[in-house]
């Protein structure tokens, strides 16, 4: 509870959040978007925003053992794993969004609210990144990847490091079967830590091809002019980004006039500028939903995880 | 505190004194404190977690994934542990005795490699060794078609077995170094002089006269070899990744930060593994010294003109230099030229060169807050450990006591956790009540502390045993108390090794990654946190940059200190 | 049991005033070696040494020397005993052990134990600023008192110097200035001058006795080499094995030994072995026939075999025939010129003798001569006590 | 210069038939000292050791000693000179300097240098299974040898034995059969005794001369004792800072020393200025009056101060007045007991001399005395070369 029933209507929630003048935001979307919009929101309101950017798994597990411990330094959790977020509502430790306090929930769309506590802010569309030195053309289908020619020169982000990877794969299992999978394995494709050295090294001609990848992770690259692209096949997923809000967290006003300014359009265009979808449809610089778009299963993908990793082999 | 009888005897017994200086009982609470900031939290994660749990313990350890893992780390410290073991062995022995020993070498040598983080050095191996465009095999490709060969990959291949022992041997062979060096320096040159005399040339001297003498300094050798080498992270996410080869602290590592929830017996489970083969390693290594027949230090003036190594001086001097070219100087190099690219490629287009990285490091506040915080904390986790470390060693070596082993003994323990382990147990028992310390640096501090305390124990033991006990016993007969005898002599004398070690801790603690990422508040960023950041979103050039900015300002603090603190090896008696 | 010893020391300083110097009885320290084998380093030693004078500890590589020391010093807790230093008793039964640090003594290391980190005047000063800080003198009287001491030792341009910057004569003069500058009474040395040149070690030795005198503290004194001891010493006591063979002053020992140990150990001694006690009163039967004695010898248990001990320097020997008692003929087996005399050894039918003689080119080995020794100097010594 | 140094020993070995021995001309080795002065620790050193001789290096420390022995086993490299080992040249201009593990010596250390890690049989047997491995004998013939030295050496039984279990005596005995088990015809020592007792020293220096003449080796023995050399010796070479100061038998050092420092060296030398040549040709003018001397002393430049220098051993002292040459009367200012004589140091006007005699209670501080020398005992020497 804290001093959040204190409070009523919206002027007076700028007025006690600007009072309590930071907010603490444990976060796993990646740096750059997050920056922009942080700093976007202290333009806005002279509130500064205090990231703790880290893996999902990590800023999950660092949340849940602080508030194991009876704290709440993380006024705003944002991760992927929307089945964390209802066990941590079973806990009682998310908060239900107040309608009368958040201006812009009213225009939020409703398959992005769930359980009128968390709500979609960013979806990062997957896709195969390649070098267009060397592969000319852009792959047109998934199983373009099982082409001799581009044996042993894809990477793949290791999917037993992030449950999204699994929800995609799960997905292309369902499209083209098991085969599919056994038959990237045969086309040797290594195995790298996560999406970041799979892109680098497409980017320093190591690889042809890698995928996952994020716009947020090739969007860089291309910008330093390296000879990497991503296309987006059909069909895919991304991997989408919850915020929930705290109960008894220090900031509880902060938190809630944060939460108010990442549904508002201004809010929607920094977080997702060149970088993600948003739940607000085609806003100024968000990308659109690639073809074919589903959205991800991880409560699913986290059953199928191990069988996915033996098919790929490894 | 009593010293243990030696003989019975029938008569009345005089007094022992008894009383209780505040510097015995300082010492002794630190002792007690130190302990406790072991056991409690690393027994409430293995107790509470594992203790209801037996039946899945069994099962992870049985597992055929634990076994498998289990034996690529076997695999990569043997092969790398014993590769290091050799080049350290060959550099100590060419530095400390021998005509090629460069003076500036000999004394920065042991921690050059360490300057630069293993996780930025790793993945500069990758800059220079992946098969296409690593920038080692594209200029060795150029070369060899000038000569007429033509090749389209490789001829290296930083991802494979080779590659893998290759960058575990470097990053390991430092510790070797230290070990076997401070062995070699007090084994009386005598000995390989009669060798000489007698007929032996200087490579069979070496092999049947100094190894075999050198066995207590080997096998402490061997252990830190062990301890470390199974602790090792950075250096098989980067590369053994990629290499297909997991290895057991990866499998740790991963095991908690991958999933939610994390898998804690898994961890715990695996830790155990480690914990257990670092005091059998420990034990063997007792029960060798204990045996001993060694030589022990030699007498006065063991002053030995160097082994001339005649036209063996050039080839010898290239060796160490190759050592810091390719522990340093080179991936320091791959990661300098790439923090200037835009995107790391081999084909490198001197026009294009940015400082834009640096720029946007610059603008990163929490890379910016990183450092501060980081050199904060290093400054401080190097100057407690080292202190404590040598307030112990004191305190062992003064009174041999059972008690005193046990402090020892217990102090060694962090070092077979992998550390994200010994983070997560410091969250659980420090976060909440009724310490409340989460997100502080305080907890940050803390646990460094118990992380780098086995290295430090090591550089203030052999620092307490060059002291002769007569120096202390001047000061005693001098009329001084402990607290005098403690900081006016004992302290001075060690400070040359002790130096040597703060630096070391100093480095290590900068560039630590993996509890910092579990106990690294919001208000309190370090360094090692954006290092993961940038390796798991971000780019690899912004990361050279970040390694880069690291290893500068750590190597001039270092180097400044080193330089402001003395030269090693003065402490001696007169 | 603890009552019973303390009323026997106690009754013991009652009897007489308190001793001044330095008083040890029944001393034992035993060691357990790492074999596992028991020493006792220091066996019931029972020794006074008198306030100012010098007291040598003379006796063969682990005999206990050092461990009887560093009883005194308080650096090792002997097993039984008692120690009065200057009426203070420091150790024994019933009496609460007093630290080193607390204790009336400076020390002397073997190689000084200077502490490099410091200057000469701060290794110096160092006794002045230990203890309770109340006790302690003003900066500038420790400052006075450090250049005084290094005024007396001759090293006043000295005080800023580090210590590897002065010689071994220098470093001895730091060590005892340090020893001496908080005035205690008694001052140890732990074989201080054994690792020094032969020739520097005499001028060191001459200097610090004479330092000894002038500022009269009562020195301890550990040594294994007999030439030292006799210049030093006002009173040398002999050890062997944890024991005390003898004491007294250098001529008591060497011209009294109390038994065969001491007199092998002190000078070069033929020992003639006792067959018959003789028919006159100082006189006994050798194998090399009756010799005549002037001292009949401790008492001593009648089994136990003595020996007539004589110094090889009270023996002649000549070429031309001579007569008389204590007087053999025999045949030189070997001569050593050793510059201010000659070993001689002379075979006399199966006995050897070593005689110490003016350098005679004459004197060859295998040439017939005639040797004989003074009876004054001939003493009876024991086997062992 | 180089040129015509090696023209010069070319010169000097095609003259005489080529030397056994050690041979050592014009040995120079300077040493940068830490604080960046440049020591000459070996000063221009000719010297000849004959085959067979048992030949000592004396000096106080620091004078080269260990550097010229380090510099013949082939353990330093020496800036300039020649060394030729029983007519092989070793080191020297133009010639390829052989290694230590090819020179024909063997070395005792110190403390030895045995290795803890092998037993003894193992240690002696070391350095008969070195060098290129069809030169070496077969296993048996390796044992044959070693069983056949640890015999001489009274080793026997203890082959089997680990070091530590060995006492010091015994593992003296062991180095020295290392040194000598491949049957090399020069064995170095570098002050094998320093370590011990005075008593055991005694005792094994006996024995290693008794060996050394038995084994027929060539020893070059370092040390900064004069006693143990003079015992040693049949050639002694005493040495001051790097140079060579003079080499003869232990009789000619002591009683016709060449220069001040060698007669100081070496025993207790009485110096008394020499102020005027004196009218009689054995005769010279001192501050006490003329003294009558055997022997005018070696030459030199004519303004190099001289002294009449004579043992303190060959002086009388007595209570009664005498008359004649070479007698003063002078006052007793100490006298110190030293066991085989007593130390009397008397003043005669300005000057006091030291006076070696039988103890004598009537001579004590204070009383005056008559003392002289025999003119035999005198010898001038420079003050310097
Ligand atoms: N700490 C110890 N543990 C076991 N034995 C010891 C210890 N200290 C001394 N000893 C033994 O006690 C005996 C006496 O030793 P101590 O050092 O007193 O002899 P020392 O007369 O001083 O000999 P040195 O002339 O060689 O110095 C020796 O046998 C020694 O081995
Ligand atoms: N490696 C070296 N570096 C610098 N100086 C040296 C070195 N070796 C010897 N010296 C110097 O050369 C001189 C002669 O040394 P050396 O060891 O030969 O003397 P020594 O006569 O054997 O003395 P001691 O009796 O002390 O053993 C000394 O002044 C010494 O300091
Ligand atoms: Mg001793
Ligand atoms: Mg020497």
């Amino acid at each position: 509870g804290g001093g959040s029933s204190a409070d009523s209507e919206g002027g007076d929630l700028v007025e006690a959040a600007q009072k309590e003048g930071i907010v603490t935001w444990y976060v796993s979307i990646p740096d750059e978007p997050v920056q922009a919009v942080a700093n976007a929101f202290e333009q806005e309101y002279g509130i500064a925003v205090e990231v703790v950017r880290m893996g999902s798994p990590v800023v999950a597990q660092r949340y849940s053992t602080e508030r194991d411990a009876g704290q709440a330094v993380g006024d705003l959790v944002t991760i992927p794993e929307a089945h964390v977020l209802d066990e941590y509502i079973e806990k009682g430790w998310l908060r239900t969004l107040p309608a009368d306090q958040l201006e812009n929930l009213d225009e939020w769309p409703e398959e992005a609210l769930h359980k009128d506590t968390y709500f979609l802010v960013n979806s990062q569309p997957i896709g195969v990144a390649y070098n267009t030195d060397k592969l000319s053309e852009a792959p047109q289908d998934w199983e373009d990847l099982l082409d001799p020619k581009l044996k042993g020169e894809i990477d793949m982000a290791d999917p037993m490091s992030f449950l999204s990877w699994a929800a995609f794969l799960s997905i292309l299992k369902e499209e083209y079967g098991e085969e599919f999978l056994e038959g990237l394995a045969d086309n040797d494709i290594k195995k790298v830590d996560s999406a970041i050295p799979g892109t680098q090294q497409v980017a320093a001609g190591e690889s042809i091809a890698t995928f996952p990848s994020l716009p947020s992770v090739v969007n860089p690259l291309k910008e330093s002019g390296a000879p990497v692209e991503l296309v987006y096949l059909s069909p895919t997923t991304g991997v989408e980004q919850y915020t929930a809000v705290s109960e008894g967290s220090p900031h509880p006003n902060a938190a809630l006039l944060f939460a108010d300014f990442l549904m508002s359009e201004k809010g929607q265009i920094a977080l997702n500028e060149g970088f993600g979808i948003s739940p607000l449809g085609d806003l100024a610089g968000t990308l659109p939903k690639p073809e074919g778009y589903v959205a991800p299963d991880l409560a699913t993908a986290r059953e199928e995880q191990e069988q996915l990793n033996a098919l790929l082999g490894f | 505190m009593q010293r243990p009888e030696t003989v019975p005897l029938g008569a009345a017994r005089p007094q022992r004194a008894t009383r209780f200086s505040s510097f015995t009982l300082v010492s002794w609470v630190a002792a007690a404190v130190v302990v406790a900031f072991i056991v409690y939290p690393v027994g409430r994660a293995f107790i509470g977690e594992l203790g209801m749990e037996l039946p899945a313990v069994v099962e992870v350890l049985t597992s055929s994934r634990t076994l498998e893992v289990l034996r690529n780390a076997v695999v990569a410290v043997a092969a790398g542990g014993a590769l290091a073991f050799l080049i350290g062995a060959v550099l100590a022995w060419i530095n400390v005795r021998t005509d090629a020993r460069m003076g500036w070498a000999a004394e920065a040598l042991p921690l050059m490699p360490l300057f630069v983080p293993a996780i930025a050095g790793s993945i500069g191996w990758v800059f220079l060794a992946t098969p296409e465009a690593g920038f080692l095999n594209y200029w060795l490709r150029k070369l060899l078609a000038l000569v007429g060969v033509h090749l389209q990959t490789g001829p290296l291949d930083i991802f494979t077995w080779p590659g893998l022992v290759f960058v575990y041997a470097l990053y390991l062979t430092p510790y070797a170094y230290l070990a076997i060096s401070s062995g070699l320096q007090s084994l009386d040159p005598a000995l390989e002089e009669a060798a000489q005399v007698s007929g032996c040339g200087p490579v069979q001297t070496l092999f049947r006269v100094t190894l075999p003498n050198l066995k207590p300094a080997l096998g402490a050798a061997v252990l830190q070899l062990i301890t470390i080498g199974f602790a090792l992270f950075s250096v098989p996410v980067v590369i053994g990744t990629s290499a297909q080869i997991e290895v057991l602290p990866v499998s740790i590592v991963h095991a908690v930060t991958r999933k939610y929830p994390p898998d804690l017996i898994t961890a715990l489970s695996m830790s155990l593994v480690l914990i257990t083969i670092v005091v059998v390693a420990w034990l063997v290594e007792r029960r060798i010294v204990a045996k001993g027949r060694f030589a022990r230090i030699g007498g006065r003036g063991a002053r030995a003109a160097l082994v001339t190594m005649g036209r063996w001086k050039l080839p010898a001097r290239l060796f160490v230099l190759g050592y810091l070219g390719a522990t340093s100087v080179l991936p320091f190099l791959a990661l300098l030229l790439v923090s200037f690219q835009g995107f790391w490629t081999p084909q490198v287009d001197f026009g294009a060169l940015t400082g834009d990285n640096y720029v946007d490091l610059w603008n990163r506040l929490s890379v910016r807050r990183g450092i501060t915080n980081s050199l904060l904390l290093a400054l401080m986790t190097a100057t407690i450990t080292t202190l404590l470390s040598a307030l112990l060693a004191y305190l062992s070596y003064r009174r041999r006591s059972f008690l005193g082993r046990v402090v020892d003994g217990v102090i060694k323990v962090p070092a077979a956790i992998s550390h994200i382990v010994v983070g997560i147990a410091f969250l659980v028992a420090f976060a909440g009540p009724p310490f409340r310390w989460n997100g502080t640096l305080l907890l940050l501090v803390t646990t460094y502390v118990v992380i780098f305390l086995p290295q430090a124990s090591f550089y203030a033991n052999s620092a307490i045993q060059q002291i002769g006990p007569e120096m202390r016993e001047a000061a005693e007969v001098s009329g001084a108390r402990d607290w005098r005898v403690f900081l006016r002599v004992i302290l001075p004398l060690m400070a040359p090794s002790l130096v040597a070690g703060w630096s070391l801790l100093f480095i290590l603690s900068a560039g630590e990654i993996n509890a910092s990422a579990m106990l690294a508040g919001p208000g309190s960023p370090v360094v090692g946190q954006a290092i993961l950041d940038l390796w798991t979103s971000g780019t690899f050039p912004l990361l050279a940059a970040l390694s880069v900015v690291i290893t500068a300002v750590s190597t001039t603090v270092v180097l400044t200190v080193l330089a402001l603190g003395g030269r090693p090896n003065s402490g001696n008696a007169p | 049991m603890t009552v019973t010893t303390h009323a026997t020391s106690a009754q013991s300083s009652a009897e007489g005033q308190p001793r001044t110097g330095v008083d040890i009885v029944g001393l034992r320290k035993r060691f357990r070696a790492p074999d596992g084998t028991i020493v006792a380093a220091v066996d019931d030693v029972t020794l006074h040494m008198p306030k100012g004078d010098f007291c040598v500890l003379l006796g063969p590589s682990g005999c206990g020397k050092t461990t009887l020391l560093r009883c005194l010093a308080g650096l090792e807790h002997p097993d039984e005993g008692s120690i009065t230093i200057d009426g203070q008793p420091v150790f024994g039964p019933g009496i609460r052990t007093v630290e080193p640090q607390d204790r009336p003594v400076g020390m002397v290391f073997q190689n000084y134990a200077l502490w490099p980190n410091m200057t000469v005047a701060d290794n110096v000063a160092f006794p002045l600023t230990t203890g309770p800080r109340k006790n302690r003198l003003p900066k500038e009287q420790i400052r006075a008192r450090v250049d005084e001491v290094l005024k007396i030792m001759g090293l006043s341009s000295h005080g800023s110097r580090a210590i590897g910057q002065l010689s071994g004569g220098q470093q001895q003069r730091v060590a005892l200035a340090r020893a001496i500058v908080a005035g205690t009474d008694v001052v140890l040395f732990d074989e201080p001058l054994s690792n020094i040149d032969a020739k520097v070690r005499e001028i060191l030795r001459r200097e610090l006795r004479a330092m000894q005198q002038d500022l009269g503290f009562t020195a301890v004194y550990v040594t294994h080499d007999q030439a030292e001891a006799m210049e030093l010493a006002d009173q040398i006591t002999v050890m062997r094995a944890g024991k005390v063979m003898q004491t007294g002053s250098a001529r008591d020992i060497y011209e009294r030994p109390r038994n065969r140990y001491v007199a092998e150990f002190i000078g070069t001694a033929n020992l003639i072995p006792v067959t018959s006690t003789g028919s006159e009163a100082h006189q006994v039967g050798t194998p090399i026939g009756p010799i005549r004695i002037a001292d009949p010898g401790p008492d001593g248990p009648a089994d136990t075999p003595r020996f007539v001990a004589s110094r090889a320097h009270r023996w002649w020997i000549d070429t031309a025939e001579r007569s008389g008692e204590n007087v053999w003929s025999g045949e030189i087996t070997n001569a050593v010129f050793a510059g201010s005399y000659t070993e001689y050894v002379v075979q006399l039918g199966e006995t050897s003798v070593r005689v110490w003689a003016d350098d005679n080119p004459e004197l060859a080995p295998g040439r017939k001569v005639w040797v004989g020794v003074d009876p004054a100097a001939c003493v009876v010594v024991l086997d062992h006590d």
